[in-house]
């Protein structure tokens, strides 16, 4: 049977889940679901990043008893998008919190959480 | 062959969890169905031999993230209460 | 490898199989208790097989895949006893084969006893 | 129905551009030049066994100073806007079960020092700074969670976290005074390569993140406890 | 031989996602979503650490620990939402 | 006695770390035993869990015995589960019972419930002052009393030597 890569399917996956997300971004109304579909875009994206950087039959990019210090570059994936997906997963839980602080001051000011009810900025 | 078999199982329920996220009525439900998919996607990221971004994932992305969605669902829900 | 090799291997395939039966239990409990018996458990001891027999293939792994099994074995059921006692607080309905509910008598004779002020 | 036939159509011309972007995508065999050289001489240059910490903390320092920037203004803005008025005495709340109280006690030291363990061997196994300060945050919060009498001090947590952060920066500089640039680590001896005490000053420089993000996500978690109590 | 049976028990932990996953679905309250939520973390536990038998890497076994102290304390603070106590 | 629980904790700590290491080597012995001494002081001087603790022959005598009843109750109990999930008619007979409990430290309660939840077929919903409410997937016999005593007590006899 000749079934496709990891890797082809994760991103695939990623790219599924991307659209899921910015599908509920634009069409949800309430904010707190909107910010829930925010942090599955944020994960597909880690996904794709992650998947991009993945190579066969190779392993993760940490010298141990398993892989020789001097040939790690034909053994290990590649450590590069690891590290940025590292930050980027940091940074998106710090947006996740101040968005979540942002909807419960609005809550507490008008007492709801659909966004068509907040028309003082409308004219 | 059973690798590509469970990350397509894995794959499967991320995307019912997505829908769900998006689509159920009940908010806490939907939090908990993002809580499955950073899970599921950082079990992926061990397939993907990216041991480092697995542990970020579960984590912030699983745990942290959940945490303080609730809250403020707790948050949201008190004043709703009193009114 | 050897026999310890395969000896795990057969005890790693019996814990998978708990996790399977507890999977299965937990769709067919009648209530949300029975569900938090037969789910929550039959995974912690599945999941404790699993980690016992990858032990034992890889002798060179098991104190620290020990103290991974005292770590699930400490907080886990903790954490279901929290769930159950929030269940039961929120009155999540016991189903319709229980036949006795000596929590709900002692909670309705003595008023409020647990709720403190802070 | 026109909005949502609008928002149907930029979903698909989302998606459009993404297969277009991905559909000639093949799994690579070989790193490409700039992997390369971070796999080759990465362990040489930093000694650290774990590639991504070298590239995180050394070759790309900068970056993570933004991101720890990021972090703490975050946490700041969030203490600024929740943290409200007056507390409302009387408030009623159901006691935190015996089992949950005596197991924290025994679990809280340990998930410590799993934290410490994760952030102090960023080098060698997966793991560092971000994580660690994670693990430290959600002893933070079993903490809150069991013992509601005690009160956990805002100024201390302040205080490590001012600490560490200057800490951190002061590092960065003495790598541009005794050794090649901004946060480069070979300052402090390399060490065996593989051993705890190596990779010269990244398991320092881990620590010092590892405390300040581990300060800053108890702070955010505590400022959001605290708000509920005040409002209940 | 080994790896044929661990393999066989990879599929069939794959079979229970699956079915926890229905539980998920249909399940009448938030409870059970969190009943099935522990379900699953707790069965990741032991899959990684299969995982790391796979391959051969002992460093993975460090996520399944972080697994361990995150999923408890997910639990419990859902739990603390749940009756009103967080 | 304050001292004896922050000792136990020192021990208990560095071991964790030691194996979490998997080295022994001199710096990672000596930024363990700091580590521990620090955590130990700060988190431990307080709390009083770990007084309780007996340390005695015949405790760990005890505790291999209770590790042994325990084992065994959990995989006859997880068999029994199993048994009564995959049966088509679903013989169970649900039910929360109350016993009482001899024990006064708080980690021997802690591990008596621990050890009445991880055993399947009985768990601790809740524990108000020495009364375990403990709910049954299948209580047998018409006394109810005495079953949910007889389960407490399995455990109870052991955990009244190492914990009183």
């Amino acid at each position: 049977m000749n079934l496709p890569g990891i890797e082809y399917l994760s991103l695939g996956l990623g790219i599924v889940l991307f659209l899921a997300g910015l599908w509920g971004i634009i069409h949800q109304k309430n904010i707190i679901k909107i910010i829930i579909s925010f942090s599955v875009l944020d994960t597909s994206i880690h996904l794709i990043l992650v998947s991009i950087g993945y190579m066969r039959n190779r392993t993760a990019p940490i010298i141990d008893s398993a892989v020789s210090k001097t040939d790690a570059a034909s053994q290990v994936v590649d450590p590069l998008p690891q590290a940025l997906v590292l930050t980027a997963i940091v940074i998106g839980v710090g947006i996740t919190a101040l968005m979540l602080t942002y909807a419960l001051k609005l809550f507490n000011e008008k007492g709801t959480l659909e966004i068509d009810k907040f028309k003082s900025l409308k004219w | 062959m059973s690798y590509t078999f469970i990350v397509i199982i894995m794959g499967i329920i991320m995307l019912v969890m997505a829908f769900t996220a998006i689509y159920h009525k009940n908010l806490k439900v939907a939090v908990i169905a993002s809580g499955i998919i950073s899970l599921f996607a950082s079990v992926i990221y061990i397939f993907l031999a990216a041991p480092d971004v697995a542990i970020t994932e579960a984590a912030i992305g699983s745990a942290l993230t959940v945490v303080i969605f609730f809250y403020v669902l707790n948050k949201i829900r008190l004043t709703d209460d009193t009114k | 490898m050897g026999y310890l090799g395969i000896l795990g291997a057969l005890i790693t395939l019996t814990g998978a199989l708990f996790i399977l039966f507890a999977a299965v239990g937990l769709l067919r409990m009648p209530d949300i208790y029975n569900r938090i018996q037969a789910g929550t458990k039959a995974t912690t001891l599945g999941s404790m097989l699993t980690l016992l027999g990858i032990g034992l293939i890889h002798p060179a792994w098991l104190l620290k895949i020990a103290l991974l099994i005292i770590f699930v074995f400490v907080s886990n059921p903790v954490s279901s006893h929290v769930l159950g006692r929030a269940a039961h607080h929120i009155r999540v309905p016991l189903s319709s084969r229980t036949v006795k509910d000596q929590l709900a008598e002692s909670e309705s004779s003595s008023t409020n006893e647990q709720e403190v002020s802070e | 129905m026109i909005r949502n036939s609008f928002l149907v159509l930029i979903t698909a011309g989302m998606a459009w551009i993404l297969l277009d972007a991905v559909s000639g995508y093949q799994s690579r065999e070989y790193l490409n030049d700039l992997s390369g050289y971070y796999a080759t001489s990465g362990p040489e240059e930093t000694g650290a066994a774990n590639l991504v910490t070298a590239v995180v903390v050394t070759y790309r320092g900068l970056d993570t100073l933004g991101e720890v920037t990021i972090l703490f203004l975050t946490a700041t803005i969030i203490g600024f806007m929740l943290r409200t008025s007056k507390r409302r005495e009387g408030s009623v709340r159901r006691a935190t079960s015996e089992v949950l109280v005596t197991a924290s006690n025994v679990l809280i030291p340990v998930i410590f020092l799993i934290g410490v363990y994760i952030f102090l061997n960023g080098h060698l196994t997966p793991g560092g700074g971000f994580q660690g300060g994670a693990v430290l945050a959600s002893a933070m919060i079993l903490w809150i969670m069991s013992q509601s009498g005690t009160k956990v001090s805002h100024s201390l947590l302040e205080i490590t976290e001012a600490i560490s952060g200057f800490g951190f920066v002061f590092l960065g500089l003495l790598g541009i005074i005794l050794a090649g640039g901004f946060l480069d680590n070979t300052f402090l001896s390399l060490g065996t390569f593989g051993k705890l005490i190596s990779a010269g000053a990244i398991p320092v420089i881990y620590s010092l993140i590892g405390l300040k993000v581990g300060a800053e996500l108890s702070n955010i978690i505590l400022v959001m406890n605290e708000t509920q109590e005040a409002e209940q | 031989m080994v790896e044929v049976i661990l393999n066989i028990a990879m599929v069939i932990i794959g079979l229970s996602f699956l079915l926890v996953t229905v539980r998920f679905i249909i399940g009448e309250t938030v409870v059970d979503r969190v009943v099935a939520l522990d379900t699953l973390t707790v069965s990741t536990i032991g899959l990684i650490v299969m995982l790391a038998h796979f391959f051969g890497r002992v460093i993975y076994i460090d996520v399944s620990i972080v697994y361990g102290i995150l999923s408890f304390i997910g639990v419990i603070i859902i739990a603390k939402y749940l009756e009103k106590s967080l | 006695m304050k001292i004896k629980g922050i000792i136990v904790v020192f021990f208990v700590l560095l071991a964790i770390w030691l194996i979490l290491n998997g080295t022994a080597d001199m710096p990672v012995v000596l930024i363990g035993a700091g580590l521990s001494l620090f955590l130990s002081l700060v988190l431990c001087s307080k709390c009083s869990v770990f007084n309780e603790i007996r340390i005695s022959f015949r405790a760990l005598v005890y505790t291999f015995m209770y590790l042994g009843v325990f084992i065994s109750e959990l995989v006859k109990s997880n068999f029994d589960v199993a048994r009564r999930v995959l049966s088509p008619a679903l013989p169970i007979n649900p039910g929360i019972v109350k016993a009482e409990t001899r024990l006064k430290s708080r980690m021997g309660r802690m591990i008596l419930a621990n050890s009445i939840t991880l055993t399947p077929g009985t768990f601790t919903i809740d524990v108000i002052g020495d009364t375990f409410y403990i709910h049954c997937v299948h209580i047998e016999g018409d006394d109810t009393e005495k079953y949910a005593q007889s389960i407490v007590r399995k455990f109870e006899k052991y955990l009244e030597v190492l914990y009183g």
